[in-house]
């Protein structure tokens, strides 16, 4: 029993790929279209990769109602995940600086991903339809100043410990969902650790051991050595 | 369909109500039972708060998080190689098939796919994971409900099965064997004849695991009917793997998505059951244990020659963008939602974890239920502490 | 089938299990005693081969857990060739695993350019005290007695490449 | 017993059955420990089990009596104290006393009670208190659910083996063990006396009910529930430790010993093997020398039984309380009191 696949052209991947032939994918195309009719206004941006998968953005204050709409009128009826993600690069890199030099200044514009945005944070769903096995990304944006978002618990009871899960890592309200407890901190714990400006302590406490070189001649170093040009991890 | 999330978020609210309910009618006191975190049923630090009166469950909920590690707060200080030895651990019992979306996103990325050598033996250690954990299951089963018996013919078999991963990817838990573009080596001689004989082995141990446990009539009326999730709710809940097949959809994400692996090269069934109960669970993943061993030994003969890495740089740098991957783990869907920035790590790595969205069904489940019907549905929604906490 | 009745079967289980203990031996290993062999890849204990290690930093700074400290110093050696310049060396000063942090990954053994990382199945080396599994240079250097040779790939592998 | 120890001194007489009880009791626990709890256990799960004491770790018993001797006894702050370290030595005595009965051999027993079948059933619901107050003493929830459900089973259970037993006191027409023995060996079916009358066949219906009722008097799975260590770490135990956990342990399989003691002299012929196999006709005709053998005999009946009550440990997954308390009421029972009615009416008839 050969299984049944997705009416989607298989992207041809070859190891150096710079000339994929760009596929149509009509599925996808189709499902972009209709989602564009129903939500409206609704819809903000959308960002379609071909043969892969389907991103779109929707306005804040309609969350909960697009949402409801992709699952009653598109089908996506399944749940994969809801989580947020901080665009703003972290200023302390991977945590590799020396400790004894000034810290360096890192570039912390914040930059969206696929869809645009225009805060520095985002929550994002995963929604699967059960029958096609389409699925679909969507965004939303919360403000920068009192993140806080509509829960989507009422849409689907799933969400609850991930709303609870984002909560605590990102600190962005759920309205409407009454049990935002902590779920693997403490209840007292004070921060938001994945946000980028949370610092990662395990990266914090010691100096990166790769900060350290080879201990040059005495007599200074005329010729630089050819092995210490692989510090190449930034 | 009701509003089950208007339901389990009163749940706390309800709780008290019951109590209020219990003293006043039955003049009853309820009784606050605490399961775990450190606690035999809990294969892991899972507890549960469990309200009871008498030996009901009036209202239960887990409380995650002691073993949480921060997976998704590490990987972005990682670089890509870096994070797929992270993630081996977050389902320790079938760790090769943790690494495989996440590598598979990387490359989605970077535009890279592996040499088909490469796939193939990709997928028999993901099947070979998936059997290694499952198996445990099986006989982990027997546990939760009482029999001693099937955990250490259990973990006979699946000695078998880590040898194998061992002897090919070195590592008996933590292979760490994927790379982006393709595996660490080559497979060692004779280990494509060992992996038949041990598959040979492990369908012995699934009709072993059959007569001792699936067919008794005690573990039967122990599981049947207990802890029955509908087709909609588990869609709602985002169940995933046996759990959501075993309440009647058929879904497997091997065979309804297009990666750059090889299930579809071989001849196999996805198994699902009407029912919805901790039977329905149990026994969907009995039947999967058996399709992996067909699986594998349809691979072993069909595998390719040629090499086991594409040509990627040696320093991986992996394109801007976002990417979506997920596979049908032994515990359900595990994805990695990836988002690059041109970096030598990752920007932010999203894990969906199966059992996270599993055991989020167990406050709905638990209502109403004896106490060893929590130990029979946690048994049969089968989690891994290190999958929910990650 | 359905003529069995389940617990039966189930005591036909276990009482085929007693049978085929009792006549093929048991399935497990009286540790102490008798030892099984792990496979030739097995990551066991990370070797290190002093002579060909430049101090090139690379496996340190590779390490997802930061767990290997090296210290080198460069000094001058006498040349290859008769009547070249002096070459400049390092020399290793240290060079510690802490297998309390190391998980195991082989990505230093893998990036390591001068093959001077190996892995040894050798597995028993536990301590009672966590500070003694801070392996030194010599340390890590005995264990290199202990490295097997890479095994043979199955058929239609393409030829080593390193 | 009394015959041969007539010339010793009363208080001699009584230090000896003493010991006669402790030997009766403490030798069947460590045997069916070592060979079924510690090997058998084992073998069925391809393993070899204890192997480091003594050859084949026949020692091991030992050392885990040390070891257990060895413990700090802890009593729990809020546990009722007196009554916590009562508990498991009214478990051990209610086997003890339970022991008094067993006829080990024509003239080899403790007490040759009239109604012993009547004291044996009674006395061996006395660990059931002990177990109640072990549960609801350590002032420990999983410990007070386990003691409930063992007193609620233990209950359950005791009908269907009294009634299982009714059939063979029917059928003997006495309640002295050691008669029923003597019926057994001495009587015939169908007009061959080549193995005597074993009531396993006459009153087989009986025999599964009296199995199934002490697997669940012994706690053992199918029917371990209040120890149901997934669910309940251990039950009424979970607080125990040092020597009070290592008396309910002996308890337990001395309790199991005792009880298949019994089930052998109600149903398989106790002591005795067929009289007609050496010419005699009755009590008084049984050489002397049974008075040794005897035990034996009873000693591998009891393994036979104990094998099987092991097996079924070993095998079987757990039943949850309120399935285990249906199959009392609704199954066992039902069917025992049939198997009285019809047992009473083969009895008139014939």
């Amino acid at each position: 029993m050969l299984p049944k696949l997705p009416n989607v052209e298989v992207r041809q991947l070859s190891s150096n790929s710079e000339t994929t032939t760009p596929v149509v994918d009509h599925e996808r195309e189709q499902m972009l279209e209709a989602i564009k009719l129903s939500l409206g206004d609704s819809l903000v941006d959308s960002h379609l990769k071909s043969g892969d998968d389907l991103w779109i953005r929707v306005r804040t204050d309609s969350w909960l109602g697009s949402v409801q709409k992709l699952r009653d009128q598109h089908s996506f009826d399944y749940f994969g995940f809801l989580s947020a993600i901080d665009w703003m690069p972290s200023p302390y890199g991977r945590g590799e600086d020396d400790p004894t030099e000034p810290a360096p200044v890192r570039d912390t514009t914040i930059r969206s991903g696929y869809a645009g945005g225009d805060t520095r944070m985002q929550v994002f769903i995963r929604l699967v339809n059960s029958k096609t096995h389409l699925g679909i990304t969507v965004k939303v944006d919360v403000a920068d100043s009192s993140p806080s978002v509509e829960s989507l618990i009422t849409v689907f009871a799933g969400a609850n410990w991930h709303e609870r899960e984002t909560h605590e890592m990102f600190g962005i309200d759920f309205i409407g969902h009454n049990d935002l407890r902590n779920m693997y901190l403490p209840a007292d714990f004070e921060g938001h650790p994945l946000r980028k400006d949370f610092p990662l302590l395990a990266r914090m406490v010691k100096p990166w051991p790769g900060i350290v070189d080879v201990e040059p001649l005495p007599g200074g170093d005329e010729e630089d050595s050819a092995q210490s040009e692989n510090s190449d991890a930034s | 369909m009701t509003m089950l999330g208007d339901r389990q978020q009163l749940s706390y609210i309800a709780s008290q109500a019951a109590d209020a309910r219990l003293n006043l009618e039955l003049e009853t006191e309820g009784m606050t039972l605490n399961i775990g975190p450190q606690h035999p049923a809990t294969h892991g630090t899972l507890r549960i708060i469990a309200r009871l009166d008498g030996e009901q469950v009036v209202w239960a909920e887990p409380a995650c998080g002691y073993m949480h590690r921060g997976y998704e707060k590490l990987t972005e200080v990682r670089t890509f190689p870096q994070v797929t030895t992270l993630v081996n651990r977050i389902d320790w019992l079938g760790s090769f098939a943790n690494e495989v979306p996440f590598i598979l996103a990387a490359e989605k990325l970077m535009g890279v796919e592996a040499p088909t050598r490469a796939q193939y033996i990709r997928t028999i250690l993901f099947e070979l994971s998936r059997i290694a954990n499952v198996s445990l299951f099986l006989g982990d089963l027997g546990v939760q409900l009482g029999a001693i018996t099937p955990v250490f013919l259990a973990f006979r078999d699946r000695e078998y099965v880590l040898n194998l991963i061992e002897s090919a990817t070195g590592g008996r838990f933590h292979p760490n064997f994927d790379r982006i573009g393709g595996l660490k080596d080559d497979l060692p001689a004779g280990w494509i004849d060992e992996t038949r004989a041990v598959m040979k082995k492990l369908r012995s141990f699934c009709d072993q695991i059959e007569d001792l446990l699936f067919g008794n009539e005690i573990f039967q009326s122990r599981t049947r009917g207990i802890g029955v999730i509908p087709r909609d709710v588990a869609l709602q809940y985002g169940l995933s793997g046996a759990n959501l097949r075993a309440s009647g959809v058929d879904w497997d994400l091997r065979r309804d998505q297009t990666l750059p692996m090889v299930w579809n090269k071989a001849d196999w069934k996805v198994w699902t059951h009407p029912d919805g109960d901790s039977f329905a669970r149990c026994w969907v993943r009995l039947q999967e244990t058996r399709e992996s061993t067909k699986i594998v030994d349809q691979l072993l003969g069909a595998i390719p020659s040629g090499p086991v890495m594409a040509k990627v740089p040696k320093i991986i740098k992996v394109p801007e963008g976002e990417a979506w991957v997920s596979t049908e783990n032994p515990l359900g869907e595990m994805g990695y939602y990836v988002v690059s920035r041109g970096d030598l790590g990752p920007f932010r790595v999203k894990i969906r974890s199966a059992s996270f969205n599993n055991i989020s069904i167990t406050p709905w489940l638990l209502r109403g239920v004896y106490v060893p019907d929590i130990v029979t549905i946690l048994a049969s929604l089968y989690f891994i502490l290190g999958d929910i906490d990650r | 089938m359905a003529k069995v009745p389940g617990l039966v079967k189930g005591l036909g289980v276990t009482l085929g299990t007693l049978f085929k203990t009792t006549v093929n031996g048991s399935n497990t290993v009286q540790y102490p005693h008798e030892k099984e062999t792990p496979p030739i890849r097995s990551r066991g204990v990370i070797a290190l081969h002093q002579d060909n290690c430049t101090s090139c930093m690379l496996c340190s700074r590779s390490c997802p857990d930061w767990c290997i400290y090296i210290e080198a110093h460069k000094e001058l050696a006498p040349p290859r060739r008769e009547g070249g310049k002096p070459r400049q060396v390092n020399l290793l000063d240290r060079f510690d695993i802490d297998y309390a942090l190391c998980m195991y990954c082989g990505i230093c053994v893998e990036v390591c350019p001068f093959d001077a990382l190996f892995w040894s199945p050798e597995y028993e080396y536990s301590e009672p005290n966590i500070s003694d599994l801070l392996h030194d240079k010599t340390k890590l250097s005995e264990w290199m007695e202990t490295v097997p040779e890479a095994p043979e790939l199955e058929a239609g592998a393409d030829k080593k490449k390193k | 017993m009394i015959a041969l120890l007539a010339e010793v001194p009363y208080w001699g007489q009584s230090l000896l059955r003493v010991l006669g009880g402790l030997v009766a009791v403490l030798l069947p626990a460590g045997t069916i420990v070592y060979v079924f709890l510690f090997k058998m256990m084992s073998f069925m799960q391809s393993r070899l089990g204890p192997m480091e004491a003594g050859p084949y770790g026949s020692m091991q018993l030992f050392a885990e009596v040390g070891k257990w001797l060895q413990k700090e006894d802890i009593v729990p702050d809020r546990a009722d104290a007196r009554i916590f370290k009562m508990a498991p030595i009214i478990v051990l005595v209610s086997t003890f006393l339970l022991v008094v009965v067993v006829p080990f051999g024509p003239e080899a027993w403790f007490t040759d009670f009239e109604t012993g079948v009547f004291y044996a059933l009674a006395v061996s619901s006395v660990s059931v208190l002990g177990i109640l107050i072990a549960g609801w003493s350590s002032a420990n929830k999983y410990s007070l659910l386990g003691g409930l459900r063992a007193a609620g089973q233990l209950i359950a259970y005791e009908l269907p083996m009294v009634l299982a037993v009714m059939g063979v006191v029917i059928q003997a027409g006495t309640m002295n063990l050691q008669k029923i023995v003597v019926a057994q060996n001495t009587g015939s079916m169908f007009g061959i006396d080549a193995i005597g009358h074993p009531y396993v066949i006459s009153q087989f219906f009986g025999f599964i009910i009296f199995m199934i009722a002490i697997q669940a008097e012994l706690t053992q799975a199918p029917f371990d529930m209040p120890i149901a260590e997934s669910e309940l770490v251990s039950g009424y135990m979970t607080e125990y430790s040092g020597f009070r956990f290592l008396i309910f342990f002996i308890g337990e399989f001395a309790t199991a010993g005792v009880f298949a003691m019994i089930a052998s002299v109600l149903f398989l012929g106790g002591w005795g093997v067929p009289f007609t196999w050496f010419g005699w006709t009755s009590i008084d005709d049984v050489a002397n020398w049974m008075n040794f053998v005897g035990p034996l005999i009873m000693f591998t009946k009891m393994m036979l039984l104990v094998f099987i009550i092991m097996w079924i440990r070993f095998s079987y997954p757990r039943l949850r309380e309120d399935q285990l308390q249906r199959f009392a009421w609704k199954g066992l029972i039902p069917v025992a009191l049939i198997n009285i009615m019809v047992t009473a009416i083969l009895k008139v008839v014939f």
